[in-house]
């Protein structure tokens, strides 16, 4: 139902779409993985400043990813992917990769340990943001999508609307969480806390279109130097969310990272979910008329 | 779909058995490289949080009310006053435990009424809300007026806004379960309005063969065999739509539940029709269309549950989507 | 890197995206190699053969700066013809005495310096060992160690007993093949890591060496950083920006505690402590410890300002300024000496200020044994740390050796400020110090270390004050009197800090250690660290903010000695003052000023002219020439040859480690023949290469840190969202491994050393590789060391596997290869867990000699 | 009218999306830092590395601790163990009380601070006079080996400074930390 009326070739602009003039430019991450080192300092950070709850002492065995996914306590996720040991059998033999010796990053199918810090995106077109009956999730003027801990009533409709299973419900308080793009501190100008923290920039903060601008030279600088599984990760306005306000340079298929290849919010569909809605009421009524005519129960 | 169908034991297995480890020997390095396609075999998206039997039962209260509320107006306008009183009756019966249950299943209860904060269209989790708000209230007195025989012309207009509005109700939920990531769920918003109409139908006609004995009854046999062929040829549809998608509604608890239904439904028709007068045989017909309804909600609820635990429905359907558009170049 | 230190990590990714390639050598496959170039993978305890080979690399190919090895190393020193190389002794340097395992230096000298007094003359060579064992090469922390000022010299390089050729012959045979044969690296990725190193050294480009413990914590650990000073020191790497060996320490203020050391051999500014045989009285120390040039020349100003700061009015010139109040080593009194000294009764008190032991230090169940025979520990922590609760549910306690009521330690548990809640300065790994400032007053009873030694000390003082006791006069005569403030009456820990920079005779704060005399009239606690409030000023608490400086920054913090953040940066510039390159220069002469200047403070005497030339009498600072960067040298040279101050070898061979499952490939010689030896019945050692029994404990294993953890836990394990991130101790093993053993993934795994047997989950990964040396196939192990019975997460410690064969040289001890046996399923409970280790000794044969042989 | 439906109907947040649907709660929303009393200049007790720490107080209590940006080492980043540097210093693992166990007790018993360092004071001069040593082997030691300490890796240069002092001029030699581990 988002009405198309000011697609730019930024994509829509989501903050004006919800009432907002005159807002502030869109602000939002891009998180380049090539440079990630899988320190986790984003998932400490950024629940120290939002003092959100631990949730759960398990060794999992994902490599070193115990935080498992997304969720209403986990707002910040590092993934860790070991890719080691996969080559085809005969780099065994020149020693591009062999599984006793050494291991030359620059070599094909080298051996690999991606990792990569997995965030709310931020959804020009937000599922969440659209489904929530109650208005507590909302877009704000810096265009990110937040929950609004005071009206949230835990009716959990966002959680299976989301397309990258991102919110979550806690059972500790019934409420709804997500990452706010730390919305108080933007409001005072300040970095939200995981980009603060990140040791090595590969969360990067700022206006989306300048982040745009500075994914597509990052990935073309990976390209010329040999990185060609480089490829970048809902940059594009065009994609099936209008682009994401948090969008990723990964180096691999998104669905290896855990994330989906070819997103599209729900909401598109709505329309048509409504028509066949109304249709099927009419025919509900159509049924009971032509159950009920002839009836000659009332002659008696 | 793509060759591999997502419940291939392989798949899934080697992608849980441990980092990008096939099942067989340490040592036997896998021919081309490996990639899983998802994240040791974890889900996508999320499992809608929603708990059973609330939320299934939510569905097929809120249908059951809303059909009855329908079947009820035209009863009356027909003269049926005795289908009439009963269908009014299950429908602010139903229409009540139905509001009982998803308050129960809020995650914070006492915040109930802020589903009234705002309207929107895009949520049809609010439009409901603001539907069943209508709804509840009219569907009362119509049922008040009914039963006390006050107020006739009262309780009339309350009938024929009722049915208006529970036409809304019975269908709502329809677009409220299709309206997210779940694929089972989603793939299927074209046909779902139908089967949950149709269901509410059946379940309706159900309820009121049960209350009423024959001549009343035949109205609503008739609206509960109409209901039940739209519900099976809007499943059948959906599920022949959905191919490798729809498997959640064909395995596991799901796919018991909704047979069961299949079975009660058809058991119920054939009672239905062929029971004639005998009372009897038209209630347990009754009885059985109405719980073949509440099956097939519950069915679809627990398959919503396995279609989003399984990265491969996710991730199976988008992939090919990209590789055909890759293909015709309109990528 | 990116493990322990991953904000420190931020710099070699800054490196990365300016086009420098980052080689990774470690056993396993860690975050920094997921962001390294090229991922070596070696055997742990193979680093020198490793080393060696590159060395050998560059000399055979001539790939050395001969330039800068020319004029800034002992490259061309001849040295004397008693030195037998370890190619001549097969494995051994000439002066051993295997009868007391240890070295005698004579035959390590330069020529010409046979019969030059070098302190230690005029005493017996079991006193000369005891000496040796006070872990004195500690001594040369900042440099120093004494060696003849101008020895004979072959500027061509072609003398068969100069330096340069005696490096040659002693590296010849670590060839590609060996280096393959002993590390497990195939010869192919050696020569690509050779060519790296070589091709991104020399005027205009420069190789830097990062480390941390995984060199350190080896029986030759000190000889693993020699042999890369020794390849720096050829490549010209060293005092040039982007190059050096940078030491990543693991504590907030490591450094800093070794700088002002609570360590037993060492006084502030690496001033050794006294020694029973060699130190008697000032004199004596002054004669034996210092050096005729170079900086150490005025360790007799250093020391009695020291002695001066702490005794005031009573350290005169007529009581040798209190220098018999310093109490003298008689060996090594080291930590773990120290647990045999509690086990056996000598040693009745224990402090531990923020360390545990009781699973931080190697062979945790000495350290426990230890504990439970004191008569009294304080633990000074922020939470309920093993070490405190040892005794209530301590392993011991679990497996019924120990009773609780039977342990008669009295244990005071003080807890400790935060440090947002004291004022104080860390000095980090790079040599500087940061100044952290009070946020808010500790709570309830918790104190700071400095409130808690201050006020000890007072009521210590006081309770000694009407002592007549010749044994008190040093506690009464300490001036111990700063000022307190707060609620808390905490001590000003900047007048601490003045105390430290040193004052002169009207008590104004001094600048620089130049400024120290030896007549009484200047007070310095530390002279390294004079300089720190110069002007009066808290250098160490400016924070000029970096964006706002130059790249070395050097207005923020304050670096030892004198601000210099990079050492021996006279070398960045060339015989003649001028920088190497435009690309790397950092410091260079102005002739026209007539000083040095530059990027960094010049790490030379600021006017002395790259010509000058010293004459042959002159002494100190005056002996230091115009091209002898290396200022704490006794000779300004980088040493590629140590003719002093290593107790295990002047150059670094080979060895295999204590527990090893491999014969040394090199040598007839097996283990560091000097190695110090802790023998106890609970320290067992196990059998080694060829050795009958060997083949119980098969497997390398290697203890390492996770990002998510802090060394023991103490300060991560009690923390919910650091547990939460890595919540259970577990093993890392190759695939080949587990199919070896039967080992699942996330399933439990017992590992079993001659010490003890702990269970952990395991992690089946690729990242472990499997090596193969010479034909057999060598399986490591890696175990994260941060778990214990306390905290949020708890787990068995690594460190319960440990033993105590220790570097001869700092005493540390060997964690980082060790051998073991690992199988399915969890460890046995309560008594049956000693009788599987009984087990394990008794099939390995394993008796109190097993290991010890030299 | 506070009610978001109606400001859905007369503002241009139609669909009730952002401007109409925000709490008052949402729209004075301010980070905690921005009412800290001070901000205090501090360095990670964590590692070597020396990253710089700016500490937010606000009513006596440590609020925030956060990477200090002007730092040339860190530049205002920090590591895991760094980021929870709020939870270690306030967390509730911490331990504010002295904590006493008498010789073979089986549990802690409480102990006024007071007491406690004058206890230790004592069983520090007992324990030095017990494993006095005049001499060693007839050469002149004037040392205790009577008691020893462990640690000082974690502490400021000042604390290390009068531990080496106190102990040294006690006579104790051995006085070790986690540079030798």
């Amino acid at each position: 139902m988002s009405t198309a009326a000011d697609v730019t070739a930024a994509g829509l602009d989501p903050a004006a779409l919800a009432g907002y003039e005159g807002h502030p430019p869109r602000m939002g991450f891009f998180t380049d993985t090539s440079v990630c080192i899988g320190c986790k300092a984003c998932e400490v950070a950024c629940k120290e400043w939002n003092s959100v709850p631990e949730d759960g002492l398990q060794l999992t065995g994902m490599s070193y990813d115990n935080s498992v996914s997304l969720n209403a306590s986990t707002w910040r996720h590092v993934a860790f992917i070991e890719q080691i040991g996969h080559g085809p059998p005969d780099a065994t033999a020149d020693g591009a990769h062999s599984v006793d010796g050494a291991v030359d990053a620059a070599q094909p199918d080298a051996p690999r340990w991606l990792m990569a810090s997995d965030v709310c995106k931020h959804c020009t077109e937000a599922a969440c943001l659209d489904v929530c009956p109650t208005g507590a999730l909302i877009r704000t003027e810096f265009g990110t999508v937040v929950v609004q801990d005071d009206i949230c009533n835990g009716c959990g409709y966002c959680v299976p609307a989301c397309p990258f299973g991102v919110i979550g419900r806690r059972e500790s308080d019934g409420g709804a969480h997500k990452c706010t793009l730390c919305y108080d501190r933007l409001g005072d100008g300040l970095t939200p806390a995981c980009a603060k923290a990140c040791p090595t920039e590969s969360i990067q903060f700022g206006p989306v279109d300048e982040l745009r601008e500075r994914a597509q030279q990052r990935v073309s600088e990976l390209h010329e130097n040999g990185t060609d599984s480089a490829r970048l990760y809902l940059q594009d306005p065009g994609d099936g969310i209008g682009g994401g306000g948090a969008f990723f340079l990964l180096l691999d298929e998104p669905e290896v990272y855990g994330l989906p290849p070819d997103p599209v919010v729900t909401t598109r569909d709505l329309p048509r979910m409504w028509r066949h809605v109304a249709t099927a009421a009419g025919g509900l009524a159509a049924t009971a008329v032509a159950a009920c005519l002839g009836w000659r129960g009332s002659q008696r | 779909m793509s060759g591999r169908s997502p419940r291939d034991e392989e798949f899934s297995d080697m992608a849980r058995y441990g980092p990008g480890e096939p099942r067989d020997s340490a040592e036997q390095v896998v021919a081309s490289k490996v990639r899983p396609d998802s994240y040791y075999g974890r889900a996508v998206i999320k499992e809608p949080v929603w708990s059973s039997p609330e939320i299934p039962g939510y569905l097929f209260l809120g249908g059951l009310a809303g059909a009855s509320s329908v079947l009820a107006a035209c009863a009356q306008a027909t003269g049926n006053r005795e289908l009439a009183r009963a269908a009014k009756t299950g429908a602010t019966v139903a229409i009540g435990l139905s509001l009982a249950a998803l308050v129960k299943d809020l995650g914070r209860p006492v915040r109930f009424l802020n589903m009234l904060r705002v309207f929107k269209v895009t949520s049809p989790m609010n439009i409901g809300s603001w539907l069943v708000s209508g709804y509840t209230p009219t569907a009362a007195v119509a049922a008040a007026s009914a039963l006390t025989g006050r107020m006739p012309r009262v309780g009339a207009a309350a009938s024929g806004a009722a049915a208006v509005l529970g036409a809304g109700v019975a269908t709502y939920t329809a677009a409220l379960v299709t309206d997210t990531a779940v694929p089972a769920w989603h793939e299927g918003h074209r046909e779902m309005p139908y089967l949950f109409a149709g269901s509410a139908a059946s379940a309706a006609g159900g309820l009121g063969m049960l209350a009423v004995g024959q001549p009343a009854a035949a109205q609503a046999v008739r609206f509960a065999v109409l209901g039940s062929a739209a519900e099976l040829t809007a499943k059948s549809l959906l599920l022949q739509r959905l191919g490798d998608v729809g498997q959640p509604y064909r395995s596991g608890l799901a796919g018991k539940l909704m047979e069961t239904a299949e079975v009660l439904t058809a058991a119920g028709l054939t009672g239905a029709v062929l029971g004639g007068r005998n009372r009897a045989a038209a209630a347990v017909s009754g009885a059985a269309l109405v719980t073949a309804s509440a099956l097939t909600r519950f069915g679809i609820f627990f398959a919503g549950r396995t279609s989003a635990r399984d990265p491969a429905y996710t991730v199976a359907p988008q992939q090919q989507r990209l590789q055909e558009a890759a293909a015709t170049g309109a990528g | 890197m990116a493990e322990a230190h991953p904000v420190g990590f931020q710099w070699v990714m800054e490196a990365k995206a300016r086009g420098a390639t980052l080689i990774h050598v470690d056993p396993r496959f860690s975050r920094t190699s997921a962001m390294a170039d090229l991922h070596v993978p070696i055997r742990a305890g193979s680093d020198i053969a490793f080393l060696g080979g590159l060395v050998r690399y560059v000399l055979e190919n001539e790939r050395y700066f001969r330039e800068y090895v020319l004029n800034y190393t002992n490259a061309p020193v001849i040295l004397t013809e008693e030195f037998a190389d370890t190619e001549d002794l097969n494995g051994v340097f000439s002066g051993l005495d295997r009868e007391r395992r240890a070295y005698d230096f004579k035959t390590w000298r330069y020529q010409g310096e046979e019969g030059w007094a070098d302190g230690a003359d005029g005493i017996g060579p079991e006193e000369l060992l005891q000496v040796r064992q006070a872990a004195r090469g500690e001594v040369h922390g900042s440099g120093g160690a004494a060696a003849h000022p101008v020895p004979d010299t072959d500027p061509t390089l072609q003398h068969p007993r100069c330096v340069f050729q005696v490096l040659k012959r002693h590296f010849a045979r670590y060839t590609p093949e060996m280096v393959a044969q002993v590390t497990g690296v195939p010869e192919h990725v050696f020569r690509q890591v050779a060519e790296l190193i070589t091709q991104n050294s020399g005027p205009d480009k420069t190789t830097a060496f990062v480390y941390s413990v995984g060199w350190t914590q080896h029986t030759v650990g000190v000889q693993y950083i020699r042999t890369a000073a020794i390849l720096q020191s050829l490549l010209g790497n060293m005092g040039r920006p982007g190059g050096g060996i940078m030491a990543l320490r693991g504590h907030a203020s490591i450094q800093g505690s070794t700088d002002i050391p609570t360590l037993f051999d060492l006084l502030p500014g690496y001033l050794p402590m006294p020694h029973v045989h060699s130190n008697d009285d000032l004199d004596t120390y002054v004669a034996a410890e210092k050096t005729d040039k170079g900086f150490k020349a005025n360790t007799r100003e250093y020391l009695v300002s020291l002695l001066k700061a702490w005794w005031g009015e009573a350290a005169t010139a007529d009581s040798d300024f209190c220098y018999d109040y310093l109490p003298r080593l008689t060996g090594s009194h080291g930590t773990y000496d120290t647990v045999l000294e509690q086990i056996n009764g000598n040693c009745r008190g224990y402090f531990l200020f923020g360390q545990n032991p009781a699973v931080g230090s190697a062979n945790a169940r000495m350290q426990r044994l230890g504990m439970a025979n004191l008569d009294w520990l304080v633990v000074r922590d922020m939470v309920l740390i093993e070490s405190a609760t040892f005794w209530q549910n301590g392993p011991e306690i679990e497996t019924g050796e120990l009773r609780t009521e039977d342990i008669r330690t009295e244990v005071f548990f003080l807890p400790a400020a935060a440090h947002t809640e004291k004022n104080g300065s860390f000095t980090n790994t790079q040599r500087m110090l940061q100044w952290h400032h009070q946020a808010v007053e500790p709570a309830g009873d918790a104190r700071s270390d400095l409130w808690f030694t201050y006020h000890l000390g007072s009521r210590i003082q006081a309770k000694l004050a009407a002592s007549s006791d010749e044994m008190d006069e040093p506690v009464q005569q300490l001036t111990w009197d700063y000022p307190v403030a707060g609620p808390l009456d905490e001590p000003d820990a900047e007048a601490v800090l003045t105390e430290i920079n040193g004052r002169d005779r009207r008590g104004r704060p001094l600048s620089s250690y130049t400024q120290l005399k030896s007549d009484g009239s200047t007070t310095c606690g530390c002279w390294i660290y004079c300089g720190a409030r110069a002007g009066g000023v808290n250098q160490t608490a400016r924070r000029k903010p970096g964006r706002e400086q130059s790249w070395v920054a050097p207005e923020w913090g304050w670096a030892w000695p004198a601000n210099r953040r990079i050492l021996y940066n006279r070398a960045s510039a060339d015989p003649d003052g001028r920088p190497w390159s435009d690309r790397k220069a950092l410091v260079w002469w102005d002739a026209d000023k007539g000083k040095w200047t530059g990027h960094d403070v010049p790490d030379f005497i600021a006017d002395r002219p790259p010509s000058y030339r010293p004459p042959d009498d002159a002494r100190g600072v005056d002996a230091i020439s115009g091209i002898d960067p290396f200022v704490m040298q006794s000779d300004g040279k980088a040493w590629l040859f140590a003719p002093a101050g290593l107790v295990d070898g002047p150059l670094p061979a080979h060895y295999e480690p204590q527990e090893s499952p491999l014969s040394n490939p090199l040598y007839a010689q097996q283990h560091n023949p000097v190695r110090q030896i802790l023998e106890h019945p609970e320290d067992r050692f196990e059998p080694s290469g060829s050795q009958p029994g060997s083949e119980v404990f098969p497997y390398v294993t290697t203890t390492y840190r996770l990002t998510e953890h802090h060394t023991a836990g103490g300060m991560s394990r009690f923390l919910p969202y650091l547990a939460e991130l890595q919540p259970a101790m577990f093993c890392e093993v190759s695939p080949e491994l587990a199919a070896e053993r039967g080992l699942e993934h996330m399933g439990w795994a017992t590992i079993v050393t001659a010490r003890a047997a702990i269970e952990a989950r395991v992690m089946v990964t690729r990242r472990m590789t499997p090596l193969s040396l010479d034909g057999r196939r060598i399986h490591q192990i890696g175990l994260p060391w941060h778990w214990g019975p306390n905290g949020y997460t708890t787990g068995d410690a690594a460190n319960e596997l440990a033993h105590m064969s220790l570097d001869p040289n700092v005493h540390i001890q060997e964690v980082k290869a060790m051998t073991c046996d690992i199988r399915p399923g969890r460890r046995p409970r309560g008594p049956e867990l000693r009788d599987l280790v009984r087990q394990y000794q008794q099939r390995a044969g394993i008796t109190g000699q097993t290991g010890t042989e030299l | 009218m506070r009610w978001p439906a109606f400001r859905q109907l007369t503002g241009s947040d139609r669909h009730g999306l952002g401007a109409a649907a925000k709490s008052r709660r949402t729209r004075e929303l301010t980070p905690r830092t921005a009412t800290a009393d001070s901000v205090i200049k501090s360095v990670c007790p964590y590692c070597a590395v020396g990253c710089g720490q700016n500490v937010y107080v606000q009513d006596g209590r440590v609020t925030q601790i956060k990477g200090d940006p002007d730092s040339p080492v860190s530049r205002g980043r920090l590591c895991p163990k760094g980021s929870a540097s709020l939870q270690l210093t306030t967390g509730d693992a911490r331990q504010y009380q002295v904590l006493y166990r008498r010789p073979g007790g089986r549990s802690w018993e409480h102990l006024d601070l007071d007491t406690a360092m004058d206890m230790i004071a004592d069983r520090v001069i007992a324990s030095r006079r017990e494993g006095w040593q005049w001499e060693h082997q007839g050469k002149r030691t004037r040392r205790t080996m009577g008691f020893a300490s462990l640690g000082g890796a974690t502490l400021d240069n000042e604390e290390n400074y009068l531990m080496k002092k106190l102990f040294t001029a006690l006579g104790a030699i051995q006085i070790e930390n986690q540079a030798r581990i």
